[in-house]
């Protein structure tokens, strides 16, 4: 008998009615009698939806697979899932092709050729992890346990708590991320003592002063933002409010503000003070915030009764705006235009990142523009920033060490200079590539890694030579790139369709919440959860290490998080009509807001509904904002000036700065006494004598470069400049006259360290003395849609870091452009 | 060369003649017939009749002219040839 | 009969590209080699324009999302020689592919450069054969094609619609760049019935189509302070 | 009878000898366009078998040389059967030796160029779609009834006035004369078959000219039926009626001149006659310019946006040599050559007339690609590199045009030897007698 589709549809409308009209997009459970599924199933397809979180990029937003007879043929938004509410990024839609990749390690290979030279052979997990497993048991026994290093990546949340747990547990303090110059968290540990970024009240503003910012593009989760300033925008008439945009580039969130405002790269903190300048001179800042919950404003006397100088004086002897518009090249009159704005509009408020920080002098670019919101009296006020802080649901028993592991943790991390001065707070590939090549502190014997800094750091060559030194090298991708091709193993990773995870409290989102990434479709090849493979090590290596992982798998370990927040019973699965005005409603009048009959009812409808989340935002006191010496905002950082002088031998004795400042200088900082730990303008010291500032940038259809492989976000890459597949390098009309170069020109970018080749682009939203090339292409590696296509601009930037975070400096390179013949 | 053949190769030549000039008609014939096809299918889709009327109007009467043209001068011309046959073999 | 329309507004839409990439992926749009996307060959059926206003540094960027225009009075449809392309009663202009004999005279013929043509037979490795959307045929070589307001989702929503015995509501209906926006800037409609969120919309002082001139009056509407 | 006709080809003699020998020139020359045939048929499978991604054309560059070549292909052919009917119908005596030629270039260029909108599918094996699904209200479905009109009308048109020389053909006997005797129709030359056969070339030609006209009207059409800038425009018609005929007469005087010298038709082919022609080249040249600095004064002085910017593409874009070479092709040089006697040589002409048909595919390609390069909407411009394949079938359609000339010249007489005749009979003193008509007092 033949069923047409509609019959089938009336069929088992009529037999179940669970498959209501307009649930298009709900869970369709159908109830269907044995016989029919046997019918059905042969050539008619059983639909059926499963969500969970794209694990494309960090950004964490919910989405639903669509399954025909359990194949997973497409995906959407999941409309439910709080942070983007059914919208999505075009990276999102090509996840299947991650899925199918036909590029993908199918299982675990054994390198048997020379590196690089991509001869493989396929083992087993069994004599792979018996191996490695051996190796480390051995390392252990020679008390050689700090000499293994795990480079992770992006990982957050749970899995880097358990990366962290197997490496304590193991006995090595070397666990390090690598991610791609996005967590900048230094500036603000030194302005209000914590890491945590903020999350910005877009949507109650009424002015956005973005410094190099483009969060539609390039920050933690684009699609929030995206989300947000559309309800911004939606309203922005209405309201009077608007977004100015300052950076050298016209990047997506530059193309969508009222106002762009160009600048030099590398002079974004002088820019800052200027427009500190006039709010403090035309008295427009918030005094109340100034005077109570701030610390270094005035000039000021310390314990010892030695006066130490303050921002405003700082700024107003050095910032005004004839000299801050000769540093960045903004107008005087644009200066004072800005900040009127800034301290008139309420509330308003002032975001920095990217174009502003990737630079030497980032960490203070950031200091300088994290104080104008600290002028404007924005913490935790609407339409300001909120500090969201992470609930302790996914506490684990401590890890034990025994004595082996004691020990090996307590020697210096590898990333650490040995002697010598660095202000380094964080990750520095130079270090870490240094310390490796001159077996300093010690040798490393084996490198777990995970992503793919050969492609994406600086200083790749020496990079790749310090992996080559390591006997051992371990990694989990699930696709062959530039960094392990040099590994001794690969471990294949699921893709994140066929694994469990989960995706929380993704830094300046707004809210708590908890997304659960489930498998939608059973692992297609033999690759295992790097999660897993971990406790499968730990098991192996025996001792305290098994019991750092007190449950079976990585699954268990994601069940029993839930748990606590089923217990906490605070916030509520992410579902139809709940919206975060309604919820904070019920809880102001005493109501338990999702209340769930059990944990299996908890746990499946946080399977069904993609996720949970808590929109109530508690009101926090000053002192829990700022965990600074002070309890305040800190203009005058002390955690600086602590961290300096412990660096400094001598200053134990002599509490004068004197000392440090010669090591400074050393260091190429040109700041003198107090104003080290003030936020200034340090200028970016360019070697080079070449005419143009490099400036590269991500785009979002290829975060990170690792979306290369596929081949949807290949042919969509340039879709703003209708260039597929391919790099381009952006060049102001102007300077591109003067050069005789025109649109769709191959040209030469030559820099000290090397030469690409790339198509021009006459691009008018750039400065004329920078020329930008998007950062994603380039890939000599990683598969047939990435290998060969376009150019990668790291491969030309100098080996520049942030100076005191040590995050890379992408855009204190200068180049110079010739047209190819 | 007999009689005989001549004869014969005449009546070969002359019926192919007639068939090559109802390949004529038949084509011209099936131009038309696609052309009112192409009417009615526009009527039936209600997609601009008017304009495919127009063009039939012309077009066809067109083709007819022709194939009629030829009709006429192949019978005149046979006509005449046949009368100069019976004369030339009445001598 | 409803009038299918869609109106995008200009001052949500950030250009972020996400309606092209889940129109691609909707309808199993082929994805050209390099070689052939650098000579103008790529396939979209929605494209994304930008537009420079103004010179550096007083420049500002427009970008609109460009969907098939579906016409109300098609100027490919016109030139059509094999009724391949066509204009139905709900005001959707369909392609037949299987009719298509690739002439491209509705290509020339579109004042707004909608339409694509597979130059090559479109070639997917085996594995990505798994993830083709069902519910939309894959074209072969030598056709022309373009956005069909996902019409196959409309034939969905219909039946659905049909089994309740009701007619189909506002917002029941949507393609998939309207799904899936990330600032809800696409919305879809029935601009014929005046209840529709597209229809109070399109009267907005904002509103104002492409090319009005021309007379093609085309259903998607921009909403746009500056136009 | 028959006798009779058989001694007198005694002083057309020259104009059998084509047939009758056939020198080593004319196997090589077959041979190799036979080749380059063969080589375009290869090429044109490739593009069969893989898709129209072998040729250059894109988005939003969608009609490239295909195109091109079918609107100047059929522009050539109103050479032919328009001039002649234009020169039957007002009775100009020297037409007698050019009208065979021009119909056969009539036939054959109509031929090809009738073929080249094939080329252009995607989707050959789908023709038959027109039949079962076709839409008259599509132009192009206007060229395909147009087209067909034509070259039935034409080919009936060079056929019946080829009768009588048919007929000549078969009394000479040979190993043909079965052939022969098909197509002459039992032609004897009797009065009355005379007078029938009269009659109906009479209406022919008279209903050739409409059906011409259209055809090229038509094929303007395709373009200005669209709301395309550049395209869209009223003056369509009549500019490529009038460049064809333009066209037409440049690629009948190449031939001539070829032909003549080829087969030695001097006799028959004289100066009087590339006089004449040369004349109408030169006025047509003349209307070109008028026609062409209409249509862009039109669009210059309206300035609308999007027409301007397609001119400038012209003008100074990337289209500019093309264009200028355009105007220097159809206007400058043949001007220049026809217009000052001391350069209206045998050779003057032939070059003007190789100038303006290099100058009319420019055209052709000046109107199709840079309206398609520039979309109205803010896309940048298209490019357009034709393909090997394109070229290859570019060639071989030239080289069929050339075949089918020679070919037919081996098997049918270039020049109307009864003409000529009746010509040399009547013809003076017709002539005499319509002068007496026109003059007064006489």
């Amino acid at each position: 008998m033949e069923i047409s589709r509609r019959d089938f549809i009336k069929l088992v409308g009529g037999v179940s009615g669970a498959i209501a009209a307009g649930s298009y997009g709900l869970n369709q459970i159908i109830d269907i009698p044995e016989k029919l599924v046997e019918k059905l199933k042969n050539g008619h397809r059983i639909e059926s939806w499963k969500s969970t979180i794209c694990g494309l990029c960090p950004g964490g937003c919910g989405i639903r697979v669509r399954l025909i007879n359990d194949v997973p043929v497409g995906l959407k938004g999941n409309q439910y899932y709080p942070i983007n509410q059914g919208g999505m990024c075009p990276t999102g839609h090509a996840a299947l092709q991650q899925l199918y990749n036909p590029d993908r390690v199918k299982g675990p290979l054994k390198r048997i050729g020379l590196q690089k030279s991509g001869k493989w052979k396929s083992i087993s997990w069994d004599d792979a992890l018996s191996t490695i497993s051996k190796k480390l048991i051995e390392l252990r026994k020679d008390g050689k346990s700090h000499q293994t290093v795990f480079l992770g990546y992006d990982e957050h949340g749970l899995m880097k708590e358990h990366i962290s747990r197997f490496m304590k547990a193991y006995g090595s303090p070397n666990y390090f991320q690598t991610s791609h110059a996005q967590n900048n968290s230094i500036p603000f540990i030194f302005t209000q003592g914590h890491g945590l970024r903020p999350t910005y009240d877009i949507l109650n503003t009424k002015l956005i002063l973005s410094f190099g910012a483009n969060f539609l593009e390039e920050g933690f989760s684009p699609i929030y933002y995206t989300k947000l300033f559309s309800h911004f925008k939606e309203a922005a008439k209405e309201r009077e409010a608007k977004f100015i945009y300052i950076d050298s580039r016209m990047s997506l969130s530059g193309a969508n503000a009222d106002r762009w405002i160009p600048i030099m790269p590398g002079t974004f903190g002088a820019l800052a003070l200027g427009i500190a300048f006039v709010l403090i001179r035309e008295e427009l800042f918030d005094k109340e915030f100034i005077k109570n919950h701030s610390f270094g404003f005035e000039d000021w006397k310390d314990n010892s009764g030695n006066k130490h100088l303050g921002f405003k004086n700082l700024v107003l002897s050095d910032y005004y705006p004839e000299k801050v518009s000769s540093i960045t090249n903004v107008p005087s009159k644009t200066i004072l235009e800005i900040a009127r704005d800034l301290g008139n509009i309420r509330p308003s408020l002032v975001l920095g990142d990217q174009g502003a920080v990737n630079n030497t002098n980032g960490t203070y670019t950031q200091m300088a523009i994290h104080s104008l919101n600290a002028l404007l009296g924005n913490f935790e006020k609407e339409g300001g920033l909120y500090f969201i802080d992470k609930p302790s649901y996914d506490k684990f028993p401590p890890v034990k060490e025994d004595s082996i592991a004691k020990i090996g943790n307590q020697r210096i991390p590898v990333s650490k200079l040995t002697d010598g001065f660095s202000p380094i707070f964080d990750f520095s590939f130079e270090i870490f590539t240094k310390n490796i090549l001159s077996d300093q502190p010690y040798p490393i014997e084996v490198l777990f890694i995970k992503g793919n800094p050969l492609f994406q750091s600086l200083y790749q060559h020496e990079l790749a030579e310090a992996i080559k030194k390591i006997p051992l090298v371990i990694s989990f991708d699930s696709f062959i790139n530039e960094t392990n091709e040099y590994a001794n193993y690969i471990l294949p990773d699921h893709t994140f369709l066929e694994k469990w995870d989960e995706s929380s409290n993704i830094p300046t989102v707004g809210f708590n919440h908890f997304g659960i990434q489930q498998p939608v479709v059973e692992p297609l090849f033999d690759t295992r959860h790097t999660g897993d493979v971990l406790i499968d090590i730990a098991k192996r290596i025996n001792g305290t290490v098994a019991l750092a992982f007190p449950f079976e798998s990585y699954k268990d370990e994601i069940h029993n998080v839930v748990e606590n927040i089923y217990k906490s019973g605070e916030g509520a699965i992410a579902s139809e009509g709940v919206e975060g005005v309604w919820l904070e409603y019920l809880q102001q009048r005493g109501w338990q807001i999702g209340r769930y009959a059990s944990l299996d009812e908890f746990w499946n409808l946080l399977l069904e509904k993609g996720g949970w989340w808590n929109p109530i935002k508690k009101k926090k006191l000053s002192s829990e904002i700022f965990k600074t010496p002070s309890g305040k905002f800190e203009f005058y950082s002390q955690i600086l000036k602590d961290k300096l002088d412990s660096l400094n031998k001598n200053a134990e004795k002599n509490k004068s700065t004197k000392e440090t400042e010669s090591l400074l200088v050393k260091l190429n900082f040109s700041a003198k006494g107090d104003t080290i730990f003030l936020p200034h303008h340090e200028n970016v010291l360019y070697e080079d004598n070449f005419p143009l500032i490099l400036i590269t940038y991500q785009l979002l259809t290829n975060r990170n470069g690792e979306s290369s492989n596929l081949p949807l976000m290949q042919e969509m890459f340039g879709y703003t400049m209708r260039q597929y597949w391919d790099s381009w390098v952006e060049i102001n009309p102007v300077i591109a006259a003067e050069k005789g170069i025109t649109d769709g020109n191959w040209v030469w970018i030559e820099s000290s360290v090397g030469t690409i080749k790339a198509r021009a682009k006459l691009f008018p939203g750039i400065i004329p003395s920078a020329v930008g090339i998007p950062f994603g292409l380039g890939h000599t590696s990683y598969g047939r849609y990435a290998k060969g296509f376009g150019v990668n601009p790291t491969s030309i930037i100098k080996n520049h870091y942030d100076l005191i975070s040590g995050l890379p400096a992408l855009h204190a390179t200068k180049v110079k452009i010739s047209l190819a013949t | 060369m007999s009689k005989m053949i001549i004869i014969t190769q005449r009546k070969i030549i002359f019926a192919a003649q007639l068939i090559s000039l109802s390949l004529i008609w038949i084509f011209v014939i099936a131009i038309a017939f696609w052309i009112l096809n192409l009417i009615s299918l526009s009527i039936e889709l209600d997609d601009a009749p008017g304009a495919s009327i127009g063009i039939s109007l012309i077009a066809i009467p067109v083709f007819i002219t022709l194939a009629s043209l030829l009709t006429y001068t192949f019978i005149g011309l046979k006509k005449d040839e046949f009368r100069l046959l019976k004369n030339s073999s009445e001598e | 009969m409803p009038k299918w329309a869609m109106v995008i507004d200009l001052d949500k839409c950030t250009g972020c590209g996400d309606c092209m990439a889940s129109c691609k992926i909707e309808n199993n749009i082929a994805i050209v080699s390099p070689e052939e996307a650098s000579e103008g060959r790529v396939m979209f059926w929605m494209d994304m324009i930008t537009v420079y206003e103004g010179d550096y540094p007083n420049i500002r960027i427009k970008r609109y999302p460009k969907p098939c225009f579906h016409c109300d009075n098609p100027p490919c449809v016109k030139v059509c020689p094999v009724h391949a392309t066509y204009k139905n009663k709900e005001g959707l202009v369909g392609q037949i592919y299987d009719r298509c004999i690739g002439c491209r005279y509705c290509m020339a013929g579109c004042p707004f450069t909608s339409k694509v043509f597979n130059w090559y037979e479109p070639v997917w490795p085996e594995e990505f054969r798994n993830c083709f959307n069902p519910d939309v045929s894959l074209r072969n070589v030598g056709v022309v094609e373009k956005c069909s307001f996902c019409a196959h989702r409309l034939i969905r929503v219909r039946e659905n619609a049909d089994i309740e015995d009701r007619e189909i509501r506002d917002g029941e209906y949507f393609p998939a760049c309207a799904e899936s926006c990330p600032t809800n800037a696409i919305f879809f409609g029935d601009i014929e019935n005046k209840e529709s969120k597209v229809y109070k919309l399109s009267q907005s002082s904002r509103a104002y189509r492409i090319k009005e001139n021309l007379g093609v009056e085309p259903k998607v509407i921009y909403l746009s302070e500056r136009k | 009878m028959s006798k009779e006709i058989k001694q007198n080809f005694g002083p057309d003699e020259v104009l059998y000898r084509p047939i009758y020998e056939t020198g080593k020139g004319f196997y090589i020359t077959v041979s190799i366009l036979i080749a380059i045939y063969f080589w375009s048929l290869y090429m044109y499978f490739t593009q069969v078998r893989s898709g129209l991604g072998v040729t250059g054309m894109n988005q939003p560059v969608t009609w490239g040389f295909y195109i091109v070549n079918f609107v100047f292909f059929i522009g050539i052919s109103h050479a032919g059967t328009l001039i002649s009917a234009i020169l039957r119908l007002s009775k100009a005596e020297w037409r007698r030796p050019i009208t065979r030629m021009a119909e056969v270039i009539t036939a054959i260029v109509l031929a090809i160029g009738g073929l080249h909108p094939i080329l252009d599918l995607g989707r050959p094996d789908r023709m038959l779609n027109l039949v079962s699904a076709g839409r008259l209200q599509s132009p192009l479905l206007w060229d395909v009834t147009s087209i067909t009109a034509y070259f039935t009308a034409s080919t009936v048109y060079l056929y019946l006035p080829m009768i009588p020389d048919i007929a000549k053909l078969r009394d000479r006997g040979g190993k043909l004369t079965w052939f022969y005797t098909f197509l002459a129709w039992g032609w004897q030359g009797t009065e009355k078959q005379k007078k029938i056969l009269n009659k109906v070339i009479n209406i022919l030609m008279i209903m050739v000219i409409p059906i011409a006209i259209s055809v090229h009207t038509v094929i303007s059409y395709i373009f200005s039926m669209t709301l395309q800038p550049g395209w869209h425009s009223t003056i369509f018609g009549p500019y490529f009626v009038a460049g064809a005929i333009f066209s037409g007469i440049a690629a009948l005087l190449i031939v001539m001149i070829a032909f003549r010298r080829a087969y030695h038709f001097e006799n028959y082919l004289k100066e009087i006659h590339f006089k004449y022609l040369s004349t109408l080249l030169l006025i047509m040249s003349l209307l070109w310019f008028y026609f062409t600095f209409s249509e862009y004064l039109t669009g210059i002085f309206g300035s609308e946006p999007h027409e301007m910017h397609i001119i400038l593409y012209k003008f100074t874009g990337p289209f500019a040599i093309f264009f200028w070479g355009m105007v220097v092709c159809n206007f400058i040089i043949p001007v220049i050559l026809l217009g000052i006697s001391r350069f209206r040589t045998i050779k003057g002409i032939l070059v003007a007339s190789i100038s303006v048909v290099v100058g009319m595919w420019l055209e052709r390609l000046i109107i199709v690609v840079p309206t398609l390069a520039n979309p109205t909407m803010p896309l940048p411009a298209g490019i357009y590199f034709p393909s090997l394949v394109e070229w290859a079938l570019f060639i071989g359609g030239i080289a069929v045009f050339i075949l089918g000339f020679v070919l037919f010249s081996k098997f049918f007489p270039l020049i109307s030897i009864w003409e000529i005749e009746e010509g040399r009979k009547e013809g003076i003193k017709e002539v005499e007698e319509r002068i007496h008509s026109y003059l007064p007092n006489t």
